[in-house]
């Protein structure tokens, strides 16, 4: 079988298709940020930044950045006509309090069942740093992983249990890779899509766990 | 008449306490009031607990302070960045205690400690390491952690405008954590890059009442990252 | 294109369920939504719990939905006032429940359903009949009492200005429990006196993001009381 | 003895006497809210209305009143130059989280140690009403109350033990009365001052209980 993985922006604009008009959506610091360049300027997504701006927009023209306008990951941006700023307390009450519709972030591991591990590689030398990420997986009403499915070695980044440490329990519903589109339910892992010419018998040697096929005929890729 | 205006940081920042808890305000190049760090460092006091969101960067502002050996001990939720080298040598060899906290969390707790709250059940950090050790519950089907305030003894944070009764607002994202800490803390200090007369400030647009602020001085706005325009 | 605009009151409140939880705004005669109300009544919704600072006044808004016989329950800090008679005869006569909260309580856990709180410790109430069966506790040699959110199926509030987003701006103490209900409830309705263009509202000066409003229906400013100005 | 009753008035003007500059005082409901008018206009106090506003000025003129505008009394009010409006929750952050200097409410009774009965006079047929009374009761710094020293039937309102429902537990550090000033220590009652005439060993007669010498010479009514 010949299959090409889905490049960073082919993902991105995978994630992007599946956003709902309308929809508050908090994109996670590194490849969930190139989500925002896959949705169309005649959609209306509100993008919510947790360090504390609804309605944020593209980045600004060299020379005109505003550093007093950033994002969670620290780059300036801007801010669309109809957007607000607010505190910190407030915008974590958005994400605690379910008010963000979707949140998409990246991950070392996700389980079969929606366990996230994607603030701590497990080196216990390394300095932690957590940020606002356990807040968005168990805040946001849905939390999406963006990620390539299997790590350098080719081990899959989907597990049966996480061995790093936890971000979130239970708390993934959806997981948008390089090779497949997969659901994480209460039964297991359920078949979204694949790409172009990778079949489910070899995504599920891949992943090293029985996937279930979807409910009914997949979304293409 | 009542005026919280100090004449310089220095003045505004007279008599901080050794061993204080020490809350800075900031998010990335966004608040975070440098002069008012600077004047903490020329202030003197020592064997501080410093509650930020990180935990400094480059060699400047927090990094400074740390650099100088005044800080016992970090409540943050994001220690590791490219720049925080200062942090991590200090991590590394044991000289400074981390105590890390989610975002939403450090938030909160701060929140809690200005509006009265003794403790609080929240779902973030359940079943992960950050929760080892705390109580937890179930709510209505859903498993929660007990987090408790961090109260301060002195809030420094970087304001837009204020007027001599101590009314604050922001600019854009720099808002992030001034208005829980100015709330959290027995003194908190504010640095504005405009005094306004009183009534100055649309009492529709005020963010920080003046009842959470103890001074505010004025500062020249600079043409760095952290003071917000590029000039 | 994003646009919570009604075209109506009556379009604004369909669909709303028998038995649901109805948070509504205001503070005696400022921010009550009165045309939201009226528009409660005429939608027919029965059975309801309702929360409110008072339990009506006289015999329109609050007091004419309880008059209609459509409220079961009423979650309020303040019943009794010189013209809460509707409220004060079904009370008597135990058509209605009541369940009285101490006002920063009704607040906190109104603001806690909305901030994902799953329960909070406060010292208001500790010692007293209304802290009476409450789980307890000493944090910090001071005595607290549990509290529970109050999460809503429905918001009724009055705000001043809002845009298509659902982004809305209040006026003086009208304010009072509109941001905190809007963030309680699954669907927040607010009433406003201006519908301004995406982008009219100061971004520093919104109050209730767009993130908390489900739709926002334009109603004229009456030459009453509860439309705020004199005319 | 020959002794008056401090009129309402002069009862303010006492309590306000003792509000320092710069303060932020909650005015309860009712014969507190007088206390402002006492309150001499080149002194600069901030007044603190828990429906939402800081800073809170004097009636309007007739004719002005705005009924957007008004105090937790419900009657217009206006907004000093440097006053501010807030919502509920943040507006009880700030009784609860004892940034209040001074609260003064009424009391139908208070305790030797401070606690307060002023929400339900314990008639069981009374529709019940609490409002803010416990919020500010136990959240203010200091808890002065404002009120008769002894009911219409003579009997004292500082008793040994509050037989009327509680509002908050050892909350209250003074009493204003027309008779005298007391302060509530865990030792019991102390003499702030008395009306001219009124002896120390009358006053303890009327309230029925010992009430210890102020520490210094009080100050006069």
């Amino acid at each position: 079988m010949i299959y090409e993985r889905r490049t960073k922006d082919q993902l991105a604009a995978r994630v992007a298709r599946d956003i709902p008009d309308g929809a508050v959506v908090n994109l996670g610091i590194g490849q969930p940020t190139l989500v925002a360049n896959h949705i169309a300027s005649s959609r209306e997504v509100l993008l919510h930044s947790e360090n504390g701006m609804l309605g944020m927009g593209p980045a600004p023209h060299s020379g005109e950045e505003d550093y007093d306008l950033i994002n969670a990951g620290k780059q300036p941006v801007t801010l669309l006509p109809g957007g607000s700023y607010f505190a910190h307390a407030d915008s974590f009450a958005m994400i605690r309090g379910r008010h963000i519709d979707i949140c998409v972030l990246g991950a070392f591991q996700v389980s079969v069942t929606g366990d996230l591990a994607n603030w701590h590689a497990g080196d216990t030398n390394a300095i932690p740093a957590v940020g606002g990420a356990m807040d968005l997986a168990v805040g946001a009403k849905q939390t999406w992983v963006m990620m390539d499915l299997l790590t350098r070695q080719g081990n899959s980044k989907v597990v049966p249990v996480c061995t790093y440490p936890l971000t979130g329990v239970s708390c993934v519903k959806r997981i948008y890779s390089d090779l497949a589109t997969l659901e994480c339910t209460p039964g297991g892992l359920r078949l979204v899509d694949l790409v172009d010419g990778l079949t489910h018998a070899e995504l599920e040697r891949l992943v090293g766990l029985p996937v279930m096929p979807p409910p009914r005929s997949p979304a293409g890729p | 008449m009542l005026n919280k205006v100090a004449a310089s940081v220095g003045d505004a920042l007279a008599g901080v306490e050794d061993a204080a808890t020490v809350m800075i305000g900031g998010f990335g190049t966004a608040g975070i009031p440098v002069e008012l760090i600077e004047g903490l460092i020329a202030q003197g006091a020592r064997d501080l607990t410093v509650v930020n969101n990180n935990a400094g960067n480059g060699d400047t502002g927090l990094a400074a302070l740390l650099a100088a050996g005044r800080v016992r001990k970090i409540v943050c939720s994001f220690p590791r960045q490219a720049d925080s080298h200062v942090f991590d040598d200090l991590y590394r060899s044991g000289r400074i205690e981390l105590e890390l906290v989610p975002q939403g969390t450090l938030a909160e707790r701060i929140r809690a400690a200005g509006a009265g709250i003794g403790a609080f059940y929240t779902p973030t950090g359940h079943g992960t390491e950050l929760a080892k050790g705390k109580e937890t519950r179930l709510i209505d089907g859903r498993q929660y952690v007990l987090e408790y305030p961090i109260h301060g003894d002195l809030a420094l944070i970087k304001a837009e405008r204020g007027d001599r009764w101590g009314n604050l607002t922001y600019r854009k994202t720099a808002r992030n954590f001034g208005p829980v800490m100015a709330m959290a803390c027995r003194r908190t200090v504010a640095s504005v890059h405009e005094i306004v007369d009183l009534g100055g400030l649309d009492p529709e647009a005020i963010v920080t009442p003046a009842i959470f602020v103890s001074q505010i001085v004025k500062v020249e706005r600079r043409a760095t990252q952290a003071g917000g325009f590029k000039q």
